[in-house]
């Protein structure tokens, strides 16, 4: 039979909120789906556009970048600026007609282990519903 | 909603005339530089070997004659002139750049992007009928002259580039002054002004701002109307030939790498673009490990992510001018999807690239509350 | 130099051990170029954990770290230390989290195992593309610059001032004192407040150490935390222009009272024997309290809010000076009769109550009401208003005193300009972050100071004094140099263009535009290293020290493996 | 430096916000600082929140950054299950006694990990999460807690009440616990003393008309905090004791203020906060405010407070107000003016007063200096900067002083360390 399929999802998190949150999450033993691998950033604006682009086109079923709660910005603004690239990026991909249900952007504060766990869970849920990115596979890319 | 009508505060003269619009646009320049009001023109001028049309800085009057506002091909964005004059500083002299609205949209970009300096610039637009596809043209130059005069006359623009055909910005004022030819009556033609600085130069030239304007208007929301309907159908089109991975894939498959695309295009100002850079050049082994995954992969690789990294850098200052797709040797469509994706980011800060010098390009700002929809702050 | 990488797993007793199998992590990551030893070891942040990575370091001659263990908010800062001991910077060194976000949530065996492989990859690979990175040094000025001659700028001055640090105190006006110099008494203890203002004056005149400039405005300040160059312009007899170097600057300016004349319900300015609260404060201080004909007010209105609708805010201390004229007007005219008209009684802290239970009684009364408006009444004035109730009212009084809300000063929008700071909720300057850095600003070396920042009574205006001195004495310290981050932006002179995105999104006003080169430059003493400019820039001419484009993808396509 | 130029070591006396600031303040400074707190973790009452007003901002994310550097800072001696015997000298040159109770879990063994906890056979309520959950006699007192090591309570520990259990050292992996730890005390000498003892809350069974104890579905403001609180006992999850999500509230202003006689500042603020939670949770839940007086004092409040409103939060006048229960359900009886109400509601939500804490009179004669006829410690002058005391060379901060809201007390945490700066290069 063939092996059920295991999403790779990219987990950008910001170092002052989503990053504690996924530590919490840890110090409370919560269930988290090991498909996600975080990568640490110190703020969510530091996630440019093109490295999530990169993710996606090299395969990432998934690319979750998490910050902190607009007006919780350890950097002041930075989340904000975020969310307008990623606005940004998200409508490239649809537009072009491919699966802007790929990434996403969540807010997840330090004290969200719970909520983290959710969001991680859900995410892997959808992701293995949509089953795995074409982009993997696909040749001339 | 067409977004291309006339500022509806702008003054207008109205300028009696039995030339065409070519000569009354020189003929304006021309009194200006009498005058004083301009030190030099930078417009598009045929090359002496009469086979095609080049920016060319003009300082000397008696040239002005040579000039055509009007050319039938796109050589070079004007934005690009524009700032090869004036990125280090401002320009030492009074100069009147010439250029169709999108140029001019570009050159606002360019202004808010830093990359102009419009403290001696004139920006004078016209009303644009499109220009001819590059390739087209190049067959037969002297023959496709013609038929462009021809097909600008009767307002055809079935010969002219795509993303020409589609353009519902064609009468957009964005600089200082405009010329306007659409529902002028015979003989005439509209002079507005958009600035200050606009209404400086005809006041000098004692032209007075008491025209009707309302003729102008109404032609062009209705051309610009009819145009919207009739991008946005196309774009859908488009979007449904070339949407998804397969279509995008094949539709750049042809792609060479070749960056010609983001050579010409007026907005990809930087000095290195990044796809050029080290930073997307990886070693050997990632691509070997791509190909052991994929079973093959495309060389040269990383096409769709120069494409969408692009997309990404620039969109929302598109002006859908066409360069790229005149300047791509694969025939890619290159300008009709990115003016999809740019209607698409542009529309998502209700933002239109260049129309204002004022508003700010969407990424350089916020709003506390907005874009709910790509977020999931609570469940 | 040949890279030579050592990778160890620590088993976190059972906590990573129980979980992942970590021989099969060793395994998969040994032959990874550039790792020259992979192990795991009990409890890698036990001081023999320590001991134990430094004697490894040494013994393989490493050149890179990669620890897998904990979280790296628990221990990185642990290991970087051990690689500084060691004899490698610490920056070569990588933390994959396999504790907290692999083995503790992870309830598989064998998917906590491929995802420590993962994690730990992530970090080898990551860690090839690590730069040494140096901590440096700047030098610093210790002077200040406060701007402001009220209460909140001499309290500053006077607790700043000392042989190794001189002051300039720049004040708009004339003279010293501010607002302060007008009040006859300081609530809640009702002592002297112009005489305390006085003597600090005098102690301000007397110090060798703080230079005053009255009637004067500062004009321009360039420069940076630790380094600030300033203006000031002097409007004496001969206009002049002082300059000089300061480290930081703080910004005491004060407020104002809001115009009574923008409502014109109150009939101030139509009407005679109606005053603002500072009018009334002159005079009482004046030894009497009148009406316009000479004559002794037997009954006075004090009229609370006024403004508030139009500021948007509770200017805090309204409602406890007006209880300071109930006992104004109490002492000089005993029998009077006084009535507030209030909404809400706004008495926070400890010690209010107490003076209002001591100030209502006889003869004052307090009505709720809203809907107020002054109208002419013989020679008298009549209080029209709602009450709490809804209905309509009226009282006719011999004098109505406005307590006018606060406002920022007229030159706080300038002042933001100059000093690079932005504004923040009512028009006051805005600081860092409303709860923990309430008298700094998001401009490093710029801080704020009473009232400027926001309404407030003397007591927390001269704690913000007293923590703007705290935050000035604990950073700028003589013969102590500045240790700005280290991992922050810089921007390649050679790919810049010129275009400020970089600029416009700095929180921090760390980039700069150096107009003769047209590019931008990164000020090392005040960026903090988000990396916002990075994502902005479309050239890729900004990077973030420590999280480059290539150290990130490097992470990401093991992630995507 | 030696005894004659004075000590420039500072003590730091509780390890709540406005401790920890003026801590990593004077350490930036250079200064040596022994931050010494009663309870086994740092953060004090501003980790029970989840946001704070008025921007709705996270708490820990605020908080725990700072709790981390000061964990990892060697300028700092953190003590915690510490508290001051004795103090001795003065200004430059205190001699300060301090017992340090065992936790009987070493700080340097223990990694964090938990497992001490399910072996224990002891449940208790856990304090920390006002009662709402429960925890064991080896505990730390909520998920996150800095440093992040447990302690045993040896009042419930069945060890230290005579029974041979080791149940948590047998899980431990780490040779971290040590029954045998003793009390300690220590000595040191120090130039000043800050202290940042923080407040309590009213306890509303003192005014029994509001039903506080008796009614199920009462609850004080602290109790509410952690019902809302995504790290506390029903992960955020606002629910009545049945189980179900109320439908109504009634949040009470100003309970105890009479006791007290005094407004504490910030209760307006927190209980339009509290709405804030509610409506965040459950859209269309109908809170009514019963307030006398509201105190949004500053630039920032009324800003939030309009917000608030905008969402349809009710707010009444009251003169007098009581809690009862009516069948299975809470009635809110009270008078506006001459008029009387009753509002039937699912729960109510107490805002309770800030008082003093309970050793404040005891530590304020360990230090010699005077309270206060509130019970706070009592600054020197009213009109003055608020921070320096009778004595010199003690200083305080934060809600020891008085009642306040985190920014004041984050000033007066900075104000007090530019105190002992400035005073110390002068003297």
């Amino acid at each position: 039979m063939a092996k059920e399929f295991e999403p790779r999802i990219v987990g950008f998190l910001c170092n002052w909120c989503s990053y504690a949150g996924a530590d919490l999450a840890g110090t409370s033993k919560l269930k988290v789906p090991s498909s996600l691998t975080p990568i640490r950033v110190m703020c969510s604006s530091r996630v440019d556009s093109v490295l999530v682009t990169t993710a996606f086109l090299r395969g990432a079923d998934g690319v979750l970048v998490a910050g902190c709660h607009p007006g919780d910005c350890h950097y002041d603004k930075g989340n904000y600026y975020a969310r307008r690239r990623f606005a940004v990026l998200k409508k490239v991909v649809e537009s072009l007609g491919l699966e802007s249900d790929r990434l996403r952007l969540s807010w997840v504060s330090a004290s969200e282990g719970q909520r983290f766990a959710e969001v991680v869970n859900e995410f892997n849920e959808k992701i293995k519903k949509m089953g795995p990115n074409p982009t993997r596979v696909k040749t001339s890319l | 909603m067409s977004k291309s009508e006339g500022n509806s505060k702008n003054k207008c003269a109205i300028i009696s005339s039995k030339l065409d619009t070519n000569e009354v646009i020189i003929d304006f320049l021309k009194k200006a530089m009498d005058k004083g009001i301009f030190d030099a023109v930078l417009m598009p001028l045929k090359v002496p070997a009469g086979d095609s049309f080049a920016y060319v800085l003009i300082k000397d009057k008696t040239l002005l004659k040579d000039g055509v506002p009007l050319s039938p091909i796109m050589s070079v964005q004007g934005a690009k002139a524009v700032s090869s004059v004036t990125r280090l500083g401002k320009a030492k002299m009074k100069i009147a750049a010439v250029m169709r609205p999108c140029e001019i949209r570009g050159t606002n970009e360019l202004s808010k992007l830093g990359q102009t300096n419009l403290e001696n610039i004139t920006l004078i637009s016209m009303d644009c009928p499109g220009v001819l596809p590059m390739s087209d043209f190049l067959i037969d130059p002297e023959k496709n002259i013609r038929i462009f005069n021809e097909a600008m006359q009767k307002g055809d623009d079935t010969i002219m580039r795509p993303v020409c055909q589609i353009c519902d910005k064609s009468s957009m004022v964005a600089g200082d002054l405009h010329i306007g030819i659409r529902g002028a009556k015979k003989d005439t033609f509209f002079m507005i002004s958009n600035s200050q600085k606009g209404n400086d130069v005809l006041d000098k030239l004692g032209i007075d701002l008491k025209g009707d304007i309302n003729s102008w208007q109404a032609k062009v929301k209705n051309i610009a109307d009819e145009k919207h309907k009739k991008r946005e159908k196309h774009l859908k089109e488009l979007k449904s030939k070339t949407g998804g991975l397969d279509n995008l894939a094949d539709t750049f498959s042809q792609c060479i790498n070749c960056h010609n695309c983001m050579r010409v295009c007026p907005v990809c100002y930087c000095r290195l673009c990044y796809f050029d850079s080290d930073k997307v050049k990886h070693p050997s082994e990632d691509y070997l490990k791509m190909a052991e995954r994929k079973g093959s992969i495309r060389f040269l690789p990383d096409t769709i992510l120069f494409q969408m990294g692009r997309m990404l850098h620039m969109s929302l200052s598109c002006v859908s001018c066409g360069a790229c797709e005149d300047a791509c040797p694969m025939s890619i469509p290159v300008a009709q999807i990115f003016s999809m994706i740019a209607d698409e980011t542009q529309g998502l800060f209700d933002y239109v690239s260049g129309r204002n010098i004022e508003e700010p390009i969407p990424l350089i700002t916020y709003k506390e509350d907005e874009l709910h929809d790509v977020e999931d702050a609570n469940d | 130099m040949e890279m030579k990488i050592g990778v160890y797993i620590c088993e976190c007793g059972p906590n990573i051990a129980d979980k992942v199998d970590i021989a099969k992590v060793i395994n998969a990551v040994s032959s990874i170029d550039g790792v020259v030893v992979a192990e795991r070891y009990k409890l890698l942040c036990s001081a023999e954990g320590k001991r134990f990575l430094k004697e490894e370091i040494k013994k393989h001659a490493l050149t890179h770290l990669v620890v897998a263990a904990c979280s790296p908010k628990q221990h990185e800062q642990t290991f970087m230390e051990v690689c500084e001991k060691a004899g490698i910077n610490p920056y070569l060194f990588q933390l994959a989290n396999i504790r907290e976000q692999c083995a503790w949530i992870t309830e598989d065996k064998d998917e906590a195992t491929e995802k420590a492989i993962r994690l730990t990859r992530a970090a080898i690979k990551r860690v090839c593309h690590h730069s040494p990175l140096e901590k440096k040094e700047l030098e610093c000025n210790t002077d200040v610059l406060v701007i402001g001659g009220g209460i909140a700028g001499i309290e500053t001055s006077l607790q700043l001032a000392s042989p190794d640090r001189k002051i300039y105190l720049v004040e708009k006006s004339s003279s010293l004192g501010g607002l302060l110099t007008n009040f006859d008494k300081t609530f809640p203890s009702m002592q002297s407040g112009s005489k305390s203002i006085q003597e600090k004056i005098q102690t301000v005149n007397n110090n060798a150490n703080i230079e005053v400039f009255t009637n004067s405005e500062v004009e321009e300040i360039l420069g940076f935390f630790g380094n600030f160059e300033v203006k000031v312009k002097k409007r004496d007899e001969e206009q002049s222009t002082a300059e000089f170097n300061v480290g930081a600057v703080v910004l005491a300016t004060g407020s104002t009272l809001f115009d009574p004349m923008q409502t014109p319900q109150y009939g101030y300015g139509d009407l005679d024997n109606i005053i603002t609260s500072l009018e009334f404060e002159n005079m009482n201080s004046s030894g009497k309290i009148t009406l316009k004909n000479g004559k002794t007010p037997n009954s006075v209105a004090i009229i609370h809010c006024v403004g508030r609708d139009k500021t948007g805010y509770c200017s805090e201390i309204c409602c406890m000076y007006s209880l300071k004229f109930v006992r104004y007007l109490k002492d000089k005219i005993s029998n009077v009769k006084v009535s507030n008209f209030y909404s809400d009684l706004c008495i926070p802290g400890k010690t209010y109550q107490k003076f209002y239970d001591q100030t209502k009684g006889k003869h004052v009364d307090f009505i709720r009401s809203t809907d107020i408006k002054i109208t002419k009444n013989g020679d008298k004035l009549n209080i029209e208003y709602k009450d709490e109730n809804g209905s309509k009212n009226n009282l006719v009084v011999d004098m109505a005193i406005l307590t006018p809300a606060m406002e920022p000063t007229s030159d706080t929008s300038r002042l933001t300009e100059v000093a690079g700071v932005s504004l923040g909720d009512g028009g006051f300057f805005a600081e860092e972050h409303q709860k923990l850095s309430p008298v700094s600003t998001t401009t490093e070396g710029v801080y704020i100071a009473g009232c400027a920042q926001g309404p407030k009574n003397i007591s927390d205006t001269l704690d913000q004094a007293n923590a703007v001195t705290g935050k000035i004495l604990s950073s700028l310290i003589p013969g102590r140099k500045i240790e700005p981050e280290v991992k922050i932006s810089q921007i390649s002179e050679s790919f810049c263009i010129g275009c400020k995105t970089c600029i416009n999104v700095c929180s921090y006003g760390a980039i700069t535009f150096d107009e003769a080169r047209k590019i931008s430059v990164v000020n090392e003493a005040i960026c903090r290293g988000c990396g916002n400019c990075v994502a902005a820039c479309p050239s890729g001419a900004a990077t973030l020290k420590h999280f480059t484009f290539n150290q990130i993808y490097k992470e990401l396509m093991e992630a995507v493996q | 430096m030696n005894e004659k130029e004075g000590y420039l070591d500072v003590l730091v006396i509780g390890a709540g916000i406005a401790g920890i600031e003026a801590s990593s303040l004077l350490s930036n400074s250079g200064r040596k600082v022994h931050l010494i707190e009663k309870t086994s973790y740092t953060g004090g009452n501003v980790i029970k929140f989840e946001e704070v007003f008025s921007n709705m901002e996270c708490s820990t994310c605020m908080v725990a950054p700072r709790q981390q550097e000061l964990l990892q800072d060697k300028n700092i001696n953190l003590l915690t299950l510490a508290e001051v015997e004795d103090v001795k000298g003065s200004f430059g040159n205190f001699t300060v006694k301090i017992r340090k109770k065992a936790r009987y879990v070493d700080l340097q063994n223990c990694i964090g990990c938990n497992a001490c906890f399910d072996p224990c056979p002891v449940s208790l309520k856990n304090e920390f999460e006002e009662g709402l959950s429960e925890r064991k006699a080896i505990y730390v007192p909520c998920a996150g807690a800095l440093p992040n090591v447990p302690m045993i309570d040896t009042e419930n520990c069945i060890r230290f009440k005579g029974k041979e259990c080791k149940a948590c050292q047998e899980a431990c992996a780490f040779e971290a616990i040590d029954f045998n730890q003793k009390d300690e005390q220590l000595e040191l000498k120090i130039g000043a003393i800050i202290a940042a003892t923080g407040s309590d809350t009213f306890d509303p069974k003192q005014t029994p008309e509001y039903g506080y104890g008796k009614i199920d579905d009462v609850y004080t403001a602290f109790e509410f905090e952690r019902l809302y609180a995504s790290n506390g006992p029903t992960e955020g999850n606002i629910n009545l004791k049945n189980g179900k999500a109320p439908k109504s509230v009634a949040i009470i202003h100003c309970v105890g203020r009479d006791q007290k006689g005094y407004c504490s500042a910030v209760c307006c603020m927190y209980s339009l906060k509290f709405n804030h939670y509610l409506k965040s949770k459950i859209p269309d839940i109908k809170i009514k405010e019963f307030y006398t007086d509201l105190c949004i004092p500053g630039k920032s409040h009324q800003k939030f407070y309009e917000k608030m409103k905008e969402t349809g939060t009710d707010l009444i006048r009251v003169n007098e107000i009581g809690v009862e229960k009516q069948g299975q359900g809470i009635t809110v009886k009270y008078s506006v003016g001459n008029k009387k109400g009753n509002l039937p509601v699912d729960m109510v939500i107490l805002a309770t007063s800030i008082e003093p804490r309970d050793d404040t009179p005891e530590l304020a004669k360990v230090l010699g200096v005077s309270l206060d006829e509130y019970g706070f410690f009592k600054e020197e002058n009213p009109d003055a900067s608020s921070v320096t005391t009778s004595k010199p060379g003690v200083l305080i901060a934060g809600c020891a002083q008085g009642p306040k809201n985190i920014q004041n007390s984050v000033s007066q945490a900075n104000a007090a360390v530019g105190k002992i700066l400035s005073l110390s290069k002068k003297r």
